[in-house]
């Protein structure tokens, strides 16, 4: 292999063929209001720990629809749940229960 | 796939350009890369086909790649385009026909500027004069050299020595067209079939005995992409582009890769080889890459012209294999011999 | 007095003492396994406890108020109370006098397991010993205690609404066993004994009884069957009792000994929650008090059934009800055993939820929380007080304009710490069972609030009050709710509240009330303010917003209803307004209520006269 | 007292044409239902269902005609000439009858998006694009030979011609998206396995009732809807469909592999109702529908006497608010009919 100075840039595309429906469908057991998000952004919007950190249910979902499950973690990862989001989403989606489900169908066990 | 819808949409896309009387242009990377082809096209046009194709030495750059790189204005380019109409004029042409897609997707552009903004042609005129002494002059018809080939399609179909099918199993050979992106990308009704299914190489592939494949990254970019290659920070976005390509296409088995665009050629070709040194992939048959080739390097081919002559050798893969399959006798041992039998130099061979 | 059957035994006796037998053995077993896994720090307290003459007298008189007596539940309907008191205090007695009848008059049987249990059989009466009689006037009356209680939970079974209560518990299989022969013993002992009572003798009853039965049949062959059915029915039920509701009987004194030493849940399964778990009657009393029983679908997340599955290790079920739950501590506020369902619940969660990854590294990032550096100068004494709103209150700016026009008007050198956003105060983590995450977060918190050299605290959400109270150590920082500190400035007169003529009513958020014990100062403020109404259900009964951070996976709608059904208890009496203390009530409320809902400090700083001197 | 004309000649026989023509019969006009096809019910016959409660096309169809029995309509017949007389217009129609009449009500109705002109989307190129039009035939008749037995993938593209000024229609064609919805929904419905995407832009759910149809296509169906504009379209070897677009929400490009793709072709002025009005010279908007006198007041009238306009030729509309406008044209030409009679 010869080092050209550069390589080949790795795609940033979102492969939605990749896409794992049965996990996907074990979290919306978990909490059928997943299915519910309107991506309008008010829960990051609100966030508590927003304030300091990525924290974003929005890109949480987003994350998992499009195939990125360790990214969805990291969003969800610095959750207080402190509920405040539960509040305002124009859904009523129960984001809390969305948050600890996505780290747990998601996550690795601490 | 429904050959009917796209000849439908081809219909749609028919220019008018005349066929002969053309003041011609050259590409900066084909005379530094592929000499040849052009030679090839001036061969074909004037001496096959009988046209009247004038050149001058007084020609210059368009000064596309400085102005896609952001190194020179608009306003500079336009006036270089300027000249070289005016020296169209002088010369008394009024039909204007470039080697390079580059250049062609300039001048529309250039064209489509003055004609939207006429105070910006005045200035064009204005600068034009105080710089150069020329008048100004706007093509009556502007043609890139593959619309001239695409319309000389059956005269050389019917003048052909070869056609694009594998003389062993009988079988069509399998070709992807690529069209420069700034052949119709742009301006879709300038260039033959539009921009989505662009029908000017296709229709030389069909007429010279080939078969076009439809793969789903058709329309991508070769990767060129000007400063996504001459920046080298940002050269992984070029290498990434043409590797998106190829893993496209590789499913269908292309034989022969035939493209109207000077870059085109020449990433296509390159990076093939650059894939293979970084990733460990290599395409087509053998591993010995699939061989890219201008659309009057493969109508020299099909018209019988000698393929060192036509410069198949300056390709970085090796376009043997295909001669092979279209039964073009070629002496192996000319390969790297120029004018007048002189060795021009070997490729280093691989270490792998 | 004298022994009627030579060598004192009689094969009927075996049913009895096999099931006492094994329940002996099952409870020993079980105790020692609780003692195992309880922490050994809460073995020594309880070590301690028990050799303490005041928690003594407190372990006496608990056992003897809640497990016989049952005064709970007669304070909340006297039917109810008495028809359990009756079952238990009587049944106690009857176990006792017959102890106390082998001891005086057959004290050579003394030890004997099944003597004083069948002591008519064996025992032989000389009629007219008046010291006889007057034990059989005690055990006959006794045994018609028993006997009304027992008709009274028949009919209960029926028709439970008599009682005061609107769904009673379905039994399981081991209960309806257990219940079977609870309902049969007594009268069979009755038959028993009235058909032992011409040789044995009797009361008033039993002779009665005898009299009647004599005339029928005229003989002693249904004596032995009788006898031997009294004592399949005991043995039965003691075989029945580890796997019923009925194992609250004897499991309870040992809940009271461990509660009274101060031992708390730790797990969810063992030690503590063990002997909780088996000391749920089964009574449902806490099926009506769920406030999301207000939807007939939620009632099997009711605490007794949780502990039922909790029993049968159904770790599907007990997870699905320790999520669902509001952790309001209505239920164990009103259980007559004080059974703390919701430690439970909290315990299970963390056994699903403190696993789950989590990432708070930005707690560690420098300037973190910004806070003012403490003013050395002034008087150590002076009043330096830091205001916390919290997360919900920065979603209800009124309440966060209240507070301060409270504090300006009041003089109050204050420090508004998330004036721009803070950090959550950690009960939602705790409540969730993440309590690992919990503690990162009340670090950071801690070192914030210290730092500020604040001493008093002021919280207007008793969400994080509950918290910064329990789980912090603030040491020298008084840490009060607005509706406490509000109270204090108007005792000082550091801030005066004038009376208008609107009715209030006030609204017991779960976290201050059962959960922090403060009923009265919010009262004593609007009291001031205006009339206060009372609702249908308030203190310690007071029906949940249904806005509670406590259920992880109630849903929206169903958080609705039990906001109705809050709504309308608070109502009743055609309040004008509703008074909360906590911003999520406010809040949960403020979206559904008919009349205007406020927050008390919005109420206080409404009706604040403003200093004359400007 | 002059002979009252109350000739009034329709054109268009869809459910603005034919609702109008009952009310004006009511009022005891002579009505004239002109249609240029070969059956009343315009694109209505051609629907299955309709949003957002999912009732039959059909059963609509079926009363508007029924109150249409004894009108005068005159099938696959077109407006040959139309000159103004005398306060009333000469129609000359195809099937040589010629016509006096006091009022003509354009209710000429919309044309579907041609969607082939969207090229990169490969509609009559690639064999699994289907329209929304397709797909409604699909569900009514059963028959479509593009779409697969277990389609894994089905993507819904909105705005196939709408919102697009490259395609020379900038205006939002307003029913498309709860049409999307609706179709997302009885596709998932027909095919249970199927991951159901819907590509959109803003998702436009403005009537009552919508926003709960985009909830179920959620909560029930589990539409995946992703924000972003599907940018172009190709075929692989398997003669799959490669979708790509961005997921905005997230700034990523995202390529997925779909068994059937439906474009939801938007409306545009129907070119036959233009060419008629071409003769009156009757003013049209940038985006091709007719101009009315006002856009709030009247609505229905044109800027020429006794020439009126009703539904989809004054911009794209639901099917009550078609319904609702021919009633409202139906007042005001009974008022223009009757101010001749008070002369």
């Amino acid at each position: 292999m010869i080092d050209f100075g550069y390589t080949l840039n790795p795609s940033s595309r979102i492969n939605l063929d990749n896409f794992d429906r049965n996990k996907f469908e074990k979290l919306s057991k978990s909490e059928p209001d997943v299915l519910l998000c309107i991506g309008c952004g008010s829960c990051t919007a609100s966030c508590t720990a927003g304030k300091y950190t990525d924290t974003s249910l929005r890109k949480a979902i987003l994350s998992i629809l499009d195939c990125n499950e360790k990214a969805a973690v990291d969003f969800a990862a610095s959750c207080l749940l402190c509920g405040k989001c539960t509040l305002v989403c124009p859904r009523s989606i129960n984001t809390r229960n969305l948050l600890l489900s996505i780290t747990k169908i998601y996550g690795k066990k601490q | 796939m429904i050959y009917e819808g796209k000849k439908k949409i081809w219909s749609e896309y028919q220019k008018d350009i005349p066929d002969d009387h053309y003041f011609y242009a050259r590409s900066c990377i084909r005379q530094m890369f592929f000499t040849a082809s052009e030679q090839a096209f001036l061969e074909i046009t004037r001496k096959l086909m009988g046209k009247d194709i004038f050149e001058t030495e007084h020609h210059t750059t368009c000064g596309g790649i400085a102005y896609h790189c952001d190194a020179i204005p608009q306003e500079t380019s336009m006036t270089i385009i300027a000249r070289q109409f005016a020296l169209m004029k002088k010369y008394g042409y009024e039909n204007f026909v470039c080697s390079c897609i580059t250049s062609f997707g300039l001048y529309n552009e250039t064209l489509e500027t003055w004609r939207r903004f006429p105070e910006v042609e005045a200035k064009v005129k204005e600068d034009l004069w105080e710089s150069c002494h020329l008048e100004f002059a706007k093509p009556k018809f502007l043609a890139h050299t593959c619309d001239l080939i695409y319309k000389y399609r059956e005269r050389i179909a019917s003048m052909a020595k070869y056609r694009l099918v594998n003389v062993k199993t009988g079988r069509p050979l399998r070709v992807v067209e690529h069209i420069g992106c700034h052949y119709s990308k742009m301006f879709p009704s300038k260039g033959f079939g539009g921009a989505e299914y662009p029908y000017v190489l296709v229709g030389m592939v069909e007429s010279w005995g080939g078969e076009i494949i439809d793969y789903p990254e058709r329309r991508h970019c070769c990767g060129f992409g000007f400063r996504q290659y001459f920046i080298q920070s940002d050269r992984g976005y070029s290498l990434a582009n043409t590797y998106k390509k190829f893993e496209s296409m590789e499913p269908y088995e292309p034989d022969m890769i035939i493209t109207n665009c000077p870059g085109c050629t020449y990433f296509m070709d390159r990076w093939q080889y650059v894939i293979a040194e970084t990733q460990g992939k290599t395409y087509g048959g053998k591993g010995h890459g699939i061989p890219v080739l201008t659309y009057e390097e493969v109508a020299g081919l099909v018209l019988g012209y000698d393929p060192w002559d036509l410069g198949l050798q300056t390709h970085q893969v090796g376009s043997e294999p295909l001669l092979d399959k279209m039964g073009i006798k070629y002496d192996p041992a000319k390969k790297y011999l120029g004018v007048n039998g002189k060795f021009i130099g070997e490729p280093e061979k691989s270490p792998c | 007095m004298k022994d009627r059957i030579i060598g004192g035994y009689d094969n009927f006796v075996l049913p009895f003492m096999a099931g006492v037998i094994f329940l002996g053995a099952y409870l020993l077993i079980g105790f020692v396994r609780i003692l195992y896994n309880i922490p050994s720090g809460d073995r020594k307290k309880l070590l301690i406890s028990l050799i303490t003459p005041k928690t003594i007298l407190k372990n006496i008189r608990d056992i003897i108020c809640d497990c016989l007596i049952h005064v709970k539940i007669f304070k909340r309907k006297a039917l109810l109370g008495y028809m359990h008191a009756s079952i238990a205090f009587g049944w106690f007695m009857l176990i006792l006098l017959g102890h106390i009848e082998v001891a005086l008059f057959v004290p050579e049987r003394n030890g004997i397991l099944y003597y004083p249990v069948f002591y008519r059989y064996f025992v032989a009466e000389q009629h007219h010993t008046i010291r006889g009689g007057f034990f059989f006037f005690l055990m006959d009356f006794f045994l018609l205690m028993v006997l009304s209680g027992i008709t009274l939970a028949i009919i209960k079974r029926f028709r439970s609404i008599i009682f005061g209560m609107k769904r009673t518990t379905k039994p399981s299989l081991a209960d309806r066993i257990g219940l079977y022969a609870l309902w049969s013993i007594f009268p069979l002992r009755l038959l028993a004994e009235g058909f032992t009572a011409g040789i044995s003798g009797g009361g008033f009853l039993t002779n009665s009884i005898h009299y009647v039965f004599a005339s029928f049949f005229g003989n002693d062959l249904n004596i032995l069957p009788t006898w031997w059915a009294y004592s399949i029915a005991l043995g039965l039920f003691f075989f029945a009792m580890p796997f019923s509701r009925y194992m609250h009987i004897v499991t309870e004194t040992v809940l009271i000994l461990f509660r009274n030493a101060g031992l708390k849940v730790t797990k969810p399964r063992k030690g503590f929650a063990e002997a909780e778990i088996y000391s749920c009657p089964g009574c449902g009393l806490c099926i009506d008090a769920c406030p999301m029983n207000v939807l007939k679908k939620n009632v099997k997340y009711s605490s007794v059934y949780f502990i039922r599955f909790l029993r049968r290790h159904n770790t599907r079920k007990i997870n699905e009800i320790a999520q669902k739950c509001l952790m309001c501590g209505k239920c164990s506020s009103i259980c007559p055993v004080s059974i703390d369902s919701c430690g439970i619940r909290q315990a299970q969660r963390e056994t699903i939820t403190n696993i789950l990854p989590y990432d708070y590294g930005f707690l560690k990032k420098p300037g973190l929380y910004p806070v003012p550096q403490p003013d050395c100068s002034t008087d150590p004494g002076k009043e330096k007080v830091l205001y916390f709103a919290g997360c919900m209150t920065h979603l209800t700016p009124a309440i966060i304009k209240a507070m301060t026009g409270i504090f300006d008007a009041a003089g109050t050198d204050y420090y508004f710490a998330d004036e721009n956003g803070g950090l959550c105060c950690g009960r939602p983590l705790m409540l969730a069972g993440k309590t690992r995450a919990a503690r990162e977060v009340i670090e950071a918190n801690t070192k914030m609030i210290m730092d500020s050299g604040c001493n008093t605290m002021i919280l207007n959400c008793p969400i994080c009050l509950k918290i910064f109270r329990e789980e912090y150590s603030l040491k020298g920082i008084r840490i009060l709710h607005h509706s406490e500190y509000i109270e204090e400035l108007i005792q000082k007169k550091r801030i005066n509240v004038k009376k208008n003529n609107m009715s209030y009513v006030y609204h017991d958020p779960c976290e201050l009330g059962r959960g922090c014990g403060i009923y009265e100062p919010p009262r004593n403020i609007i009291k001031m303010l205006g009339e206060l109404k009372k609702a249908g259900k308030e203190r310690k009964e007071s029906i949940c917003c249904g806005g509670s951070l406590g259920s992880i996976t109630l849903n929206y709608h169903d958080r609705n209803k039990i906001t109705e059904d809050s709504l309308d208890s608070l109502i009743i009496n055609n309040p004008e307004n509703i008074v909360t203390a906590c911003p999520l009530c406010y809040k949960t409320f403020g979206n559904m209520a008919e009349i205007p809902v406020m927050d008390l400090a919005q109420a206080v700083n409404k009706n604040i006269i403003k200093n004359k001197q400007i | 007292m002059k002979h009252a004309n109350k000739n009034i000649v329709i054109i268009g026989g869809g459910p603005c044409g034919m609702e109008a023509a009952y009310r004006l019969k009511n009022e005891g006009m002579n009505v004239i239902l002109v249609e240029k096809g070969p059956s009343l019910g315009g694109h209505l016959a051609c629907w299955d269902r309709l949003f957002p409660e999912s009732i039959k096309a059909d059963d609509l169809l079926d009363i508007l005609k029924n109150n249409i029995s004894d009108v005068n309509c005159f099938l696959n017949t077109e407006i040959i000439k139309m000159n103004l007389r005398n306060d009333a217009y000469d129609i000359e129609l195809s099937n040589g009858i010629t016509v006096l009449a006091r009022a003509v009500l354009f209710a000429t109705g919309f044309d579907i998006f041609p969607a082939e002109k969207k090229e990169e989307y490969g509609y009559g190129i690639y064999n699994k694009v289907i329209t929304n039009k397709d797909l409604e035939q699909y569900f009514k008749t059963g028959k479509d030979e593009r779409i697969p037995a277990n389609p894994k993938n089905i993507g819904f593209i909105h705005c196939v011609g709408s919102r697009d000024e490259k395609i020379g229609n900038r205006q939002c064609s307003k029913v498309c998206c709860a049409t999307a919805v609706k179709q997302a929904c009885e596709i998932k419905e027909r095919f249970p396995d199927a991951n159901v995407y819907s590509f959109y832009m803003d998702l436009r759910m403005f009537g009552r009732h919508y926003e709960d149809l985009y909830y179920k296509a959620q909560h029930e169906c589990g539409v995946r809807f992703i924000r972003g504009r599907v940018s172009e379209i190709s075929e692989n070897k398997e003669g799959k469909l490669i979708v790509k677009a961005e997921d905005t929400l997230m700034g990523k490009p995202i390529k997925i592999t779909m068994d059937l793709v439906v474009l939801m072709a938007g409306m545009k002025n129907s070119e036959a109702g233009i060419k008629t009005a071409g003769q009156l010279a009757v003013l049209r908007d940038d985006d091709g529908f007719f101009n009315s006198e006002d856009s709030f007041y009247n609505l229905e009238k044109s800027a020429y006497r006794g020439i009126f306009f009703a539904g989809t030729c004054l911009g794209p509309k639901t099917i009550p608010e078609t319904i609702n406008e021919a009633r409202s044209a139906v007042l005001s030409i009974k008022e223009y009919v009757e101010s001749f009679a008070n002369d």
